[in-house]
């Protein structure tokens, strides 16, 4: 029995590599219903008239990007076909080539420019800091855009001045940034404030959902399926719903089985 | 005629109810008797408020419009506000008054160079259903100025004067007595078990820290720590290895384990290659730890600081080999692995209690008792303003609204 | 030169605290422009801090080379892929780094096709070392540890499609553990920080807490 | 120590990912562009990573190493970019010597002055200049973070707490009860100027079942979290690359 516990380490990884494998290969359909903090992010967005201003701030980097770029298309998505325009900006230096690349190409699929339906602010360094100078002034936070364009007087900023002037703020988190969010930038200005944020942090978005700070958020890659149902725009991460089905209850398998022997054997050191 | 009569019915039995019906129904419109415009307070001399009284003309179909002018004589052109008249009713008053705040700058695109200028805004409240418009006869008037309190976060003041105060106090205290009262941390003693346990087995002890640089709190509060650790390695003359990834932190780890050998009297059993830098990125370290762990299969492992993903690979190589675990950091996203994973977890601020404990330091001890008897206050307004709460009592929720 | 050194940095930090504390609860048009000022200064010292990062990274790698530690060699590849980020961003597609910065060039293809993959890729490795953990290591070994993995066992399946089709009761009894005692542990625990979070800046405006000045005179 | 089987893997490996590379070179499947190449590069970068599941190797640290450095280089350039160049290149240094019809932002210069005594943490004469920098920053941002802090969680977190515990549906209320009864006990546990015995000690244990349970749902997540980065990653493999799957 303790033999089986010994395994060598690799067979597990092989046996995790085919259960997401195997179903991304044979694509069965797992349904995604929308939970409701992920439908009331979804709602708030779809209640915005055309031309409003919706604020994305891409605050994660590459280690993240699985789980969140598809959060970002998904949100995208809806702004542009609802013809909303979209302040996207970020607080990770490597948060820049992601969150413009992504911008620009669901832009163009839906003929939007830069400047004019979108602006792409780039990035400043001092988190909480700058949530706080835009709070009182965007134009003194970013004074040119990520192209380098001024921003005074950019069509995309119309009605703009502070932070105090977006109709829905997006957080895509990977860290501690959301707190930055809500404690400098939503209780101070006055906005609303949605968070999509890595599995990991999801469990620690409860307390703001139930005091109202937050009007709902998207957790890891479920969330984000669960936001390209609500857009009808089904990509990478409900397809990834059936393969993170599996793999879960492989983990579970894997745990179930390993105490089992571990009790079995009379708990041995 | 059946369906006459049963409209008819329904009508005066709903009318009744409403009078907005009725009111436009005949035509006429309610105005409100009352309208005020006077300087927000508590803001930074933007804005004005609007209030007046609800009128029993209020419906979907109706709304309010506010004019505004410079002068009193008018002309009132610009349109200050459009709202359905049902709408926007002052917090608290139980729909009886209209309460809001409009910032006249914005509206008259005031040029910078007059901005020292105050003006004063002149203001007429009209009634507009789709049958009919009526003003109120009252022309209100406001100066918006900046002011220099704002009353509605006293609250926070407070709190924050009794906080300061409470932590300066504390820690005076605490230099003054010295042997500051805190509770046993579990997990010290589990130390202990662990690092006789090496002795036995005359194998070395590893200890880990962290991924955070020296300016973090939950560095300071290892290396608190690592000094008993080390001094009871030195006792017990077993060999102690300490991991770093920090340039800073090594200088500072190596500086206390020598400390720690001079105190036991054995300076001689000092071997200053076994506090180490392991590697600079989170990656490497975890592989050089692992390396090391599968190698000399260390005895007792110890896991000290703040953590990030690599918990997780550590602390199982560490289960693997078959050490003894201890994990203490304040990095909640890990702790549940460092728990299914270590014989012992110190958990979130058992860091610093642990390392208040050990080190008696009087700063670290009296901000502690500090943060602890502001819990203790939090915990009773919770609990009676929960009670009082239930009971219709609700003066505490009022202290504490935010502002 | 005590003074300097000492006295200065502490009178900075009071002054700079307490100054910004008290500008909370003045909503004059003045406070608001000294914080709007004081926030730009420090998001640029916030970017040059930027790069002592960099410095300690070169300068750790180069000392490697230097005294030939082992694995020296491997510092080399980290100078090179610096190297070529650098030079292809000051390069700017030609336009050079004093111009706007241009898209689609070599500095982009580095960001999408080496940093973009080596960074996703590398924080899913813990995938397999998770599964291999949850066979190998993760014990029920005491009570606290058994009503964590059945919590957690419980939030697995029910926030994933398959969780349903096992049984319509997990989804909900895994929404009750996150709304529930989830949420309040939570919130404890968010309570309990923020007290910290509070009482370290106390201590840091009034000079206790000097920790973040580094050490030495 | 290199294994003579580690070798024939690894040449193995790479006349198979050649291979396959040059097949799809060849139909066109991967285009001899930008785009085609960056594939193939990513796919091999993505491979080297996994690599170190077998074990760690040299071509794990190479590619680590690059990763490396190529993060702190595309940081830097960012930096500059971004930061640097329009608000203190652009806004202070370049209207001082040539007219852009802008004047020199020189309130700049206390930032800029700031910025650079921070270098000088690594001289040695003068690492105490670095200290005002630290000062000013840690300062500043310990005096905003405390009245904000007391309202955005002290207050904010209170307020849904000192609502009825009645709520209208009895589970409701036992779930409000709960809440309660969790949030005090937790912070009981972390409280430490008092042993943990008798009531005391009876609260802090029930705090200990309500953080496990946390916990618990914290791990589920992670667990979520790290299998959602690998599904990302096989399918870049199986899309982006063979094309496998739509």
């Amino acid at each position: 029995m303790e033999k089986l516990l010994k395994i060598d380490r690799r067979i597990l990884f092989v046996l995790v590599a085919l259960a997401v494998t195997i179903p991304l290969l044979f694509r069965f359909k797992m349904p995604v219903p929308p939970t409701r903090h992920v439908k009331s992010m979804y709602n708030k967005i779809d209640s915005l008239s055309e031309d409003s201003h919706v604020l994305i701030s891409f605050d994660y980097d590459p280690s993240s990007k699985e789980e969140l770029q598809p959060m970002a298309h998904a949100l995208l998505h809806h702004c542009f076909k609802k013809n909303i325009k979209v302040i996207g900006m970020t607080l990770y230096p490597a948060g820049t080539g992601l969150a413009e690349k992504a911008i620009k190409e669901i832009g163009k699929e839906y003929g939007k420019k830069s400047g004019k339906d979108y602006v792409f602010l780039g990035f400043k360094a001092g988190s909480s800091l700058v949530i706080m100078n835009m709070g009182e002034d965007i134009y003194t936070a970013f004074q040119e855009d990520f192209y380098g364009k001024k921003t005074v007087g950019m069509q995309a900023l119309k009605g703009v001045r502070s932070l105090r002037d977006i109709d829905y703020a997006v957080n895509l988190t990977a860290s501690g940034i959301y707190e930055a969010w809500i404690v400098y930038g939503k209780e101070k200005y006055n906005f609303d404030l949605g968070v999509g944020c890595t599995a990991v942090m999801g469990p620690e978005m409860y307390p703001f959902i139930q005091s109202s700070q937050l009007t709902g958020f998207m957790g890891g890659l479920k969330g984000a399926a669960e936001y390209e149902t609500l857009v009808g725009h089904k990509d990478r991460a409900s397809a990834g719903m059936a393969p993170q089905s599996v793999v879960h209850v492989l983990v579970v398998c894997f745990i179930l089985f390993g105490n089992f022997i571990y009790f079995a054997s009379g708990r041995k050191k | 005629m059946h369906k006459t009569l049963s409209t008819f019915i329904l009508s005066i039995l709903i009318l009744s109810y409403t009078p907005t019906a009725f009111a436009v129904e005949g035509n006429r419109l309610f105005v409100p008797k009352d309208f005020q415009a006077f300087d927000t307070p508590n803001d930074s001399g933007k804005s004005i408020t609007l209030r007046w009284p609800s009128s029993p003309s209020e419906s979907d179909d109706v709304e309010y419009v506010v004019y505004m002018s410079t002068t009193i004589k008018g002309p009132f052109e610009t349109e200050a506000l459009r709202i359905r008249s049902n709408t926007r009713y002052e917090e608290g008053s139980n729909y009886s008054y209209h309460l809001i705040d409009i910032e006249p700058d914005k509206l008259f695109n005031k040029k910078s160079s007059d901005k020292d200028v105050k003006t004063t805004y002149f203001f007429k409240l009209v009634m507009m259903s789709n049958l009919t418009t009526r003003t109120v006869k009252k022309i209100a008037s406001a100066t918006p100025e900046g002011n220099w309190f704002n009353w509605s976060r006293s609250n926070n003041f407070i709190i924050m004067i009794i906080f300061s105060v409470l932590i300066l106090c504390c820690i005076n205290h605490a230099k003054r007595v010295p042997g500051l009262f805190i509770r046993k941390i579990k997990g010290l003693d589990a130390i202990d078990d662990a690092l006789g346990r090496a002795t036995e087995m005359g194998k070395p002890a590893l200890f880990v820290h962290g991924l955070n640089d020296m300016d973090s709190i939950s560095t300071i509060a290892a290396i608190n720590i690592l000094g008993r650790i080390a001094l009871r390695v030195a006792e017990y003359d077993t060999p102690l290895k300490v991991s770093n990834i920090y340039p800073i932190v090594l200088t500072v780890s190596q500086e206390v384990v020598k400390e720690a050998y001079l105190e036991a009297g054995r300076p001689d059993a000092y071997v200053e290659d076994n506090v180490f830098l392991a590697a600079s990125e989170q990656f490497p370290y975890v592989v050089a730890l692992s390396g090391i762990m599968t190698r000399e299969k260390p005895a007792a492992n110890f896991f000290v600081g703040y953590f990030y993903a690599e918990s997780l690979i550590l602390s199982e190589t560490g289960a693997a080999t078959g050490a003894i675990q201890i994990a203490a950091t304040d990095a909640f996203t890990q702790l549940p692995f460092f728990i299914t994973t270590c014989d012992y977890t110190l958990m979130g601020e058992e860091l610093y209690a642990a390392s208040a404990y050990l080190s008696r330091e009087p700063l670290l001890l009296g901000s502690l008792r500090a943060q602890d008897i502001a819990k203790e206050i939090i915990i009773s307004v919770i609990v009676f303003g929960a009670l009082l709460a239930t009971c219709g009592i609700d003066w505490i929720s009022f202290i504490f609204k935010p502002g | 030169m005590n003074f300097l050194k000492r006295t200065v940095p502490m009178i900075i930090a009071f002054v700079m605290g307490v100054l910004m504390a008290f500008q909370y609860y003045v909503p004059h048009e003045a406070s608001q422009n000294l914080l709007k000022v004081v926030t730009r200064w420090g998001m640029i010292i916030s970017g040059f801090a930027m790069f002592i990062g960099a410095y300690s990274l070169f300068h750790m790698h180069w000392n490697r080379i230097k005294h030939k530690v082992s694995g020296w060699g491997y510092s080399i590849f980290m100078f090179f892929g610096a190297g070529i980020a650098i030079i292809s961003g000051l390069y700017n597609g030609g336009e050079l780094f004093w111009n706007d910065k241009q898209s689609g060039t070599m500095f982009d293809w580095i960001f999408d096709y080496v940093q973009v993959p080596a960074g996703a890729t590398i924080f899913s490795i813990l995938a397999f070392f998770m599964a291999s953990a949850a066979y190998r290591t993760f014990r029920a070994r005491n009570k606290e540890a058994t009503i964590l993995l059945i919590s957690a066992i419980i939030v697995m399946l029910g926030r994933v499609p398959v969780g349903t089709m096992i049984s319509q009761y997990i989804p909900i009894a895994a929404d009750w553990i996150m709304t529930v005692p989830n949420l309040a542990a939570k919130r404890a625990i968010l309570i309990g920080v923020s007290i910290g979070v509070i009482a370290t800046s106390i201590k840091i405006i009034f000079g206790i807490e000097k920790a973040y000045l580094g050490g030495g005179d | 120590m290199i294994k003579k089987t580690d070798v024939s893997i690894t040449t193995w490996i790479l006349i198979a990912f050649g291979t396959v590379n040059i097949a799809f070179l060849a139909t066109g499947k991967l285009g001899f562009n930008g785009k085609g190449l960056g594939i193939i590069t990513a796919v091999a970068i993505t491979l080297a990573m996994y690599s170190f599941l077998y074990k760690d190797n040299p071509v794990f640290k190479i590619a680590e190493n690059i990763f490396v450095g190529v993060a702190m280089g595309y940081s830097i350039i960012i930096v500059w970019f971004n930061i640097l160049k329009p608000d203190v290149f652009e806004a202070l240094i370049v209207p001082m010597f040539k007219d852009t019809g802008n004047a020199p932002q020189y309130l700049v210069i206390v930032p800029t002055l700031l910025g650079l005594f921070m270098f000088l943490r690594f001289s040695s004469k003068l690492s105490w200049l670095s200290r005002w920098s630290f000062a000013f920053i840690v300062g500043m941002g310990s005096g905003i973070a405390i009245p904000n802090f007391i309202n955005a969680i002290l207050l904010r977190q209170l307020e849904p707490m000192l609502a009825p515990l009645y709520t209208g549906s009895f589970w409701g209320t036992i779930d409000t009860l709960l809440v309660l009864i969790g949030v005090v006990s937790v912070l009981f546990y972390f409280f430490f100027s008092m042993e943990h015995k008798g009531v005391i000690g009876g609260v802090s244990v029930i705090g200990i079942w309500f953080l496990m349970i946390a916990f618990g749902a914290s791990f589920g997540y992670t667990v979520m979290a790290r299998m959602s980065l690998l599904i990302g990653r096989i399918q870049f493999l199986l899309k982006d690359w063979l094309g496998i799957i739509q």
